[in-house]
């Protein structure tokens, strides 16, 4: 448990677990049920189609290739076509592709109808950070790293701030956007314990590439320590400890630095007490109320220099959060 | 399906069309019938006259600009009374006549908008209005109704696709309102 | 590839001037085609058309083609309306009571005028009536500039009342201080009036309908809610159809105001008036031109192409707002 | 031409002679830049295509050289994405798109038909300085803060993004009216002005794709204007159609998008069908196998290419059912396709086959397309296609289909019709070097992606997990492969342009029209308009080699 929590303290690369599959990575929950084999239906039946064709091309080329202009080859006389080749290589394919159809519906459909009995976790994107909300006997929890129980259906509900995205864990063979203005979903229910990375598919911009996450599935049991763990450390958490631990879970330092240079948004460093100019208004100085006003109405005041690209916080962030996030600010001179 | 129309149709009108065309701009070329296609770059004597053939005025093409004699002379070989020339030219009275249809459906469709026929029904019945007026325009201002058809199967063609377009989208995006709506209700509902 | 032109720049000196464009029209090599009849007959006809009716025909393709074209660029507007339409039904009810209807069907009666003269001006160019023709062209033309200057007065009122597209979208009056909401639906006009001035006093501090998703902001407080009277369905009806209170479920004393997507109609609205005004901007450009082309009494049987395909547009020009005009300005 | 008084101009085309062609017909500056000749036009085209080709390239080396290893490598973050954006918006605006139609094909298509010009050809001109416009646009987002969306546009990010947007969009929106004015006049031409004789079955196959091809520009390209111009418009006075914020929605946006831009691709693709159906019996001297069959299964794909534009949505918050509809019609275009495939390989049986560079390219064609195509099918398969989506497989797929297939059907037209467009010939040894090298560098590139794809690698990143690395440098090894085989034919046919043998009128045998003329062609094209009276592929038997010339002649000559 120590282990995990320093891992969110300092986010690593997830690591890909190694596969037994040359071409997939490796297969952890029951949605790659109906994608696995057709996946490798489809690898052969293209490697023997491909090499049909090819073998043909150049036994072609090889057998009738012309000695020289000069010798004034003329083709051979053959037919212009033939029905019985024709309709053969039009109905063979058409019976592939319609089973291919069937089954990739088949497929689709089951990575569409999460089970009823699915336990419901949100992902929220925003440029560049994934987040998880989990419910906690008391409040709510958010983390950064997305925490299931082994074989339990999950539906994740996944919603944007800003821009589109999309959730993609390919061990689970599943992927969607998070398209701001509404929830899409999807689910998956995890068969081998361990950590599997997460990415985001969808182009949202500069730091695109590093929007990634983890899947850590629990074995059995544990998860339920893990939660109850989780969310008494973040209760108990109060002051610029808080803050500090929202700092990156809420996916500020993906444009606030805590190291004085400027990113997509101000560094935190000295930032309270600053004179700051502002963008279409008089300039002021930071206070616990310019703080708390950025977090909830982002774009109303916006330091010079800087694009007004922050999300809105309001109803993501308790009393307690932005008190906390408050502090942490001061104590960075 | 429409789209597919022009493939079946198109071996026997296009030729047809194409041969109407040649027939009337120049006399009907020598005769290769069973010959094999030749492949000199410089022209036989009997495709030279032929050229030479096709420079000659035919005795009903219009010999100068302007004027009525291009247009008699065209009377000459179509039966159709109002061609003039190139074209089918519009009687005025009929002009007329349109114009004051279209004048009075877009006063029917005003008035009817102070009838209560449902939410939906008073916009069908202003879109079948619409498309009515649009018709009249089409068929007659627009000459679609003497035009060849090929033109009237491109400009339906551009309505299928419209139709394709709209409609498509707009199922798609009528499965997920609900999806839009869960969000709004969450987000300014609850919270 | 720049090989061929840098070969032809050096040798330019010594060569015969560039291609001339003596007559305006596809003239380039009327030389070579001196000895033929067909060509010399016909000034109008381009050297690589064998006759006047293959040039007509070509052009007429062309030209058809390019109005598919053109369906199909509206096609894009035409979605978004039906889309907008199909979900927030309301945000057309509430919007329309600020669309001026005599004008838009002014309009629509001025350009099926000019439709009729572009139509008529296409029959002059075919006889060689020269002067109908150049007044039937005047007269469509005159159409447009009447087509236009009633935008302008539309667009002017619009811009004036502050309903502009998107984030500018800050109308001065709310609908139910207007005439045309009045007149039809007078009690519940009178209903949202006193909802309007319950509402001022609940939100005296904060600044009204500031953001666009300020429908649903505020709950009711029940203790000012209970002022009101249960309204009645003439009073209540015209209010729920556009958008200006939430359905029935909720209170429907709790708020008014604008529905939450008013600025996307508007958006539309301009977007869709505003490409079609283009549109014939561009075309009395080109009935300007036609009009230069007729006084030189270029038209006649064997070449009207030209005046044909203006007039082809034009109807297209019609025909379109011929569905623009119920779809934006005759909402029930 | 200048004036009739000219006694040289009075005389054509008789007794001009052989000399006389469209390049040296007319000089100066003024007489390319005001040309209303096809063939000029179609020059002046492949010059500036290839320049943006260039162009291109040199943004994919440079994304490929970044991706060397993860992290930086030679640029930050928002440069390596407005490297992407600019490398796909030019290829697939400015290259792929015009390339064979707008290139090849307005050199190609008159001749094919035996017409003087196409039908209009003072279009024709405004298309060529639309597109040159539109390349302005994009090259003034591109000097100013270069556009970062992806060529996609994808709404609400283009409409939000800081960088400058608004040229590169607007260059796109004026280089689709370039390419609808091309697919116009192509249409019209191709109905009005086929000469006597030239029925619809007898039109060579190139035609019967630039036709399909035109259609599909006529019908889509305008809805691609009207997207990119509502997005201009969202992103200025925020409209609200598109942006969530503002009660828009994206998704709609990409219904919008790939309305246009998946019968795009076919757009980019069906011309090059149009290439390896020439090339192939020509090369293999035999009649084309199932001619009908070839011919209208490209409208049949310009047709189902409307019908599927869904299939890049299926993990974009699509419904099922629009998503099972257009997976069902997806599938019902692999049909045609293969089928074309199997004719082309059937027409080498039992003929007679040149290995030149044109065939060369051919082949890599079939090849290159085979593998491109079979992976599409991958990605049609629905449950499939949420796994691949937006990775490296996707991006593997269609380079293989638009760089491997439309690329290189264009330099295997661009080989088989300079001695016609130039009048000389390029040195084969180095042609044939040149492709194998671009065969080889590109099966080293993308091959490679395809594996990074299935393992789940997405597309667009900057930075990647280090397992990744080996097949990323293994790809971007290939890219510069393919860079040096590019650099290699460019400087062969560069060369040829001016030191080139003079090429006969017919130096592989070919039976259709444009071989029947003088190379390089006169100024209207044939001296005299040649006859049709047989198929388009017929007579490769009436033909004779003559060494002397290096060409064929007719027999009966």
């Amino acid at each position: 448990m120590t282990q995990l929590l320093a891992l969110l303290a300092e986010p690593t690369l997830p690591k890909l677990a190694p596969s037994d599959s040359f071409w997939l990575p490796v297969d952890a929950s029951v949605t790659t049920r109906n994608i696995d084999w057709v996946w490798d239906f489809l690898v052969w039946i293209s490697v023997l189609t491909a090499l049909a064709i090819f073998v043909a091309m150049f036994h072609f080329v090889t057998k009738y290739k012309a000695k020289s202009r000069a010798a004034n080859e003329h083709a051979e006389k053959s037919a212009e076509h033939n029905t019985a080749l024709e309709i053969t290589w039009s109905v063979l394919p058409l019976f592939v592709v319609i089973a291919l159809f069937v089954w990739g519906f088949k497929g689709f459909v089951d990575l569409r109808t999460p089970p009823k009995d699915a336990m419901e976790l949100h992902a929220n994107a925003q440029k560049w950070k994934w987040t998880f909300d989990y419910q906690c006997a008391r409040g709510g929890l958010t983390d950064d790293t997305l925490h299931v129980p082994v074989d339990r259906p999950v539906r994740m509900l996944i919603s944007s701030v800003d821009v589109l995205h999309a959730l993609y864990i390919p061990s689970f063979r599943t992927k969607m956007d998070a398209v701001p203005g509404r929830y899409t979903d999807m689910w998956f229910q995890a068969t081998k314990p361990g950590e599997y990375p997460i990415f985001c598919a969808e182009y949202c911009g500069t730091s695109h590439s590093d929007m990634l996450s983890r899947v850590v599935v629990h074995p059995p049991g544990e998860y339920e320590t893990w939660l109850k763990g989780a969310c008494e450390k973040a209760d108990s958490l109060v002051g610029p400890e808080r803050g500090k631990k929202l700092y990156s879970q809420q996916g500020c330092e993906t444009c606030h630095t805590i190291d004085g240079t400027p990113k997509i948004g101000p560094t935190w460093k000295g930032l309270f007490g600053k004179t700051e100019s502002i963008t279409g208004g008089p300039a002021l100085k930071v206070d616990e109320n310019y703080l708390r006003e950025s977090m909830m109405d982002p774009t109303a005041k916006v330091v010079q220099g800087f694009a007004p690209s922050m999300p809105t916080y309001k109803g993501k962030l308790s009393d307690k959060d932005i008190d906390g996030l408050i502090e942490y600010i001061k104590t960075l001179k | 399906m429409s789209e597919d129309k022009p493939v079946a149709d198109k071996p026997e009108a296009e030729p047809a069309e194409a041969a109407e065309t040649a027939a009337s701009s120049s006399p009907p070329p020598p005769s290769h019938d069973g010959s094999v296609r030749t492949t000199e770059t410089t022209a036989t004597k009997e495709e030279r006259s032929h050229l030479e053939l096709s420079a000659e005025p035919k005795p009903d093409e219009p010999k100068r600009n302007g004027g009525a004699h291009g247009a008699a002379a065209a009377h000459t070989h179509d039966a159709h009374g109002h061609d003039h020339g190139l074209a089918h030219t519009m009687p005025i009275p009929l002009l007329f006549g349109v114009l004051v249809a279209l004048l009075v459906l877009t006063i029917a469709t005003v008035a009817v908008t102070s009838i209560d026929l449902g939410a939906q029904g008073n916009l069908i019945v202003a879109m079948a209005i619409a498309t009515v007026k649009a018709a009249l325009v089409c068929t007659f201002f627009m000459h679609l109704l003497w035009d060849k058809k090929f033109n009237l199967v491109l400009f339906l063609t551009s309505v299928l696709f419209l139709i394709l377009f709209l409609s498509m989208t707009t199922a798609d995006r009528g499965e997920n309102q609900h999806a839009i709506d869960e969000y709004r209700a969450l987000q300014l509902g609850v919270k | 590839m720049a090989e061929p032109s840098t070969e032809t720049q050096a040798a330019a000196k010594a060569a015969a001037p560039p291609p001339a464009h003596v007559h305006g029209h596809d003239d380039h090599g009327h030389g070579h085609e001196a000895h033929d009849p067909i060509h010399a007959a016909n000034p109008h006809l381009a050297h690589h058309f064998d006759t006047p009716q293959q040039q007509f025909d070509a052009g007429k393709l062309g030209i058809w083609l390019f109005l598919l074209t053109e369906v199909l660029f509206f096609a894009g507007l035409f979605c978004a309306y039906t889309v907008y339409r199909a979900m927030h039904p309301e945000v057309f009810v509430y919007a329309h009571y600020f669309l001026d209807t005599k004008l838009g069907a002014l309009n629509t009666c001025v350009l099926l005028i000019s439709s009729l003269t572009a139509a008529w001006a296409v029959r002059n160019a075919q006889l060689a009536e020269k002067k109908a023709l150049m007044l039937n062209i005047v007269i469509t033309i005159a159409c447009a500039f009447t087509f236009m200057c009633v935008k302008y007065v539309e667009y002017s009122h619009k811009f004036h009342d502050g309903l502009l597209p998107g984030k500018a979208f800050q109308p001065k009056e709310q609908i139910w201080e207007l005439k045309s909401f009045r007149d039809k639906h007078p009690e519940a006009a009178e209903y949202a009036e006193k909802l309007a001035k319950l509402d001022e006093k609940k939100t005296e501090p904060a600044a009204p309908g500031a953001a666009p998703g300020g429908a649903a902001a505020g709950m009711a407080e029940p203790a000012e809610a209970e002022k009101m009277e249960r309204p009645t369905e003439e009073e209540l009806e015209p209010l729920l159809a556009a958008g200006l209170v939430g359905p029935r479920s909720l209170d429907p004393s709790a708020h008014i105001s604008r529905p939450r997507m008013a600025h996307v109609f508007f958006g539309i609205y301009f977007f869709m008036t505003g490409l079609h005004g283009f549109h014939v901007l561009i075309g009395i450009g080109i009935w300007v031109w036609m009009l230069l082309k007729a006084a030189k009494g270029h038209f006649g049987p064997n070449y009207f192409g030209p005046v044909d395909f203006t007039a082809l547009y034009w109807h297209l020009v019609d025909l379109i707002w011929i569905y623009l005009f119920p779809l934006l300005y005759l909402i029930h | 031409m200048a004036s009739p008084s000219t006694t040289a101009d009075a005389a054509i085309p008789q007794t001009k002679g052989a000399d006389d062609n469209y390049l040296t017909h007319d000089k100066g500056f003024a007489s390319w830049a005001f040309t209303l000749d096809h063939k000029r036009i179609g020059v002046m085209y492949l010059a500036s295509i290839l320049t943006a080709f260039a162009l291109g390239g040199f943004f994919a080396l440079a994304v490929r050289t970044e991706l060397w290893t993860p992290g930086e490598t030679i640029m930050k973050h928002d440069t390596y994405n407005q490297m992407f954006t600019l490398h796909g918006a030019i290829m697939v605006f400015l290259v792929i798109i015009p390339g064979i139609p707008a290139g090849l094909g307005n050199i190609i298509l008159p001749l094919h038909l035996g017409a003087k010009d196409v039908a209009f050809p003072k279009l024709n001109l405004a298309s060529y300085y639309l597109w040159i416009i539109g390349c302005v646009c994009m090259l003034t987002s591109l000097a100013t803060n270069a556009v970062d969306t992806g060529w996609t546009f994808y709404a609400p990010y283009s409409t939000t993004t800081q960088t400058n947007v608004l040229p590169a969009a607007f260059g796109a929106f004026i280089l689709g009216f370039s390419s609808i004015f091309t697919g116009l006049n192509f249409i019209v031409t191709i109905h009005k002005l086929r000469p006597p004789g030239m029925t619809f079955f007898r039109m060579p196959l190139f035609v019967w794709a630039l036709y399909s091809t035109a259609l599909i520009q006529v019908l889509a390209t305008p809805v691609i204007g009207i997207t990119l111009l509502m997005m201009m418009v969202e992103r200025v006075f925020g409209l609200g159609i598109f942006d969530p914020a503002l009660g828009g929605d994206p998704v709609l946006f990409q219904h919008f998008f790939w309305f246009y831009s998946h019968p795009a691709v076919y757009i980019m693709i069906v011309p090059a069908f149009g290439v390896v159906s020439e090339i192939i019996p020509t090369f293999s001297r035999k009649r084309l196998f199932g001619y009908q069959f070839i011919a209208i299964s490209s409208l049949a794909i310009a047709f189902l290419g409307f019908l599927v534009w869904g299939h890049h949505m299926f993990t974009s918050g699509q419904s099922v059912l629009a998503g099972t509809i257009f997976s069902a019609i997806t599938f019902l275009i692999a049909i045609p396709t293969a089928i074309k495939i199997f004719n082309w390989v059937s027409t080498m049986y039992k003929g007679r086959i040149h290995l030149d560079t044109p065939m060369l390219y051919a082949l890599a064609f079939l090849w290159v397309f085979t593998i491109g195509g079979l992976t599409g099918v991958f990605l049609a398969v629905m449950g499939v296609d949420v796994h691949l989506h937006d990775t490296y497989f996707v991006v593997a797929h269609f380079h293989y289909v638009m760089m491997g297939g439309a690329i290189t059907a264009f330099l295997g037209g661009l080989h088989y019709w300079f001695p016609k467009a130039f009048g000389r010939m390029y040195d084969e040894k180095s042609g044939r070097i040149g492709a194998i090298i671009v065969f080889v560098g590109l099966n080293l590139t993308f091959f490679p992606q395809f594996i990074l794809g299935s393992r789940g690698m997405p597309r667009r990143y900057y930075n990647y997990l280090p397992e990744f690395q080996g097949l990323h440098q293994l790809s971007t090894i290939g890219a510069f492969t393919l860079g040096i085989g590019f650099l290699l034919t460019a400087v062969s046919l560069g060369r040829a342009l001016k030191n080139g043998k003079k090429a006969p009128n017919n130096p592989w045998g070919a039976v259709t029209l444009e071989w029947q003329t003088s190379s390089p062609p006169p100024y209207y094209n044939f001296h005299t308009p040649p006859p049709v009276t047989a198929g388009p592929y017929d007579g490769y038997e009436d033909l004779v080699y003559d060494e002397k010339i290096g060409g064929y002649v007719s027999k009966k000559a």
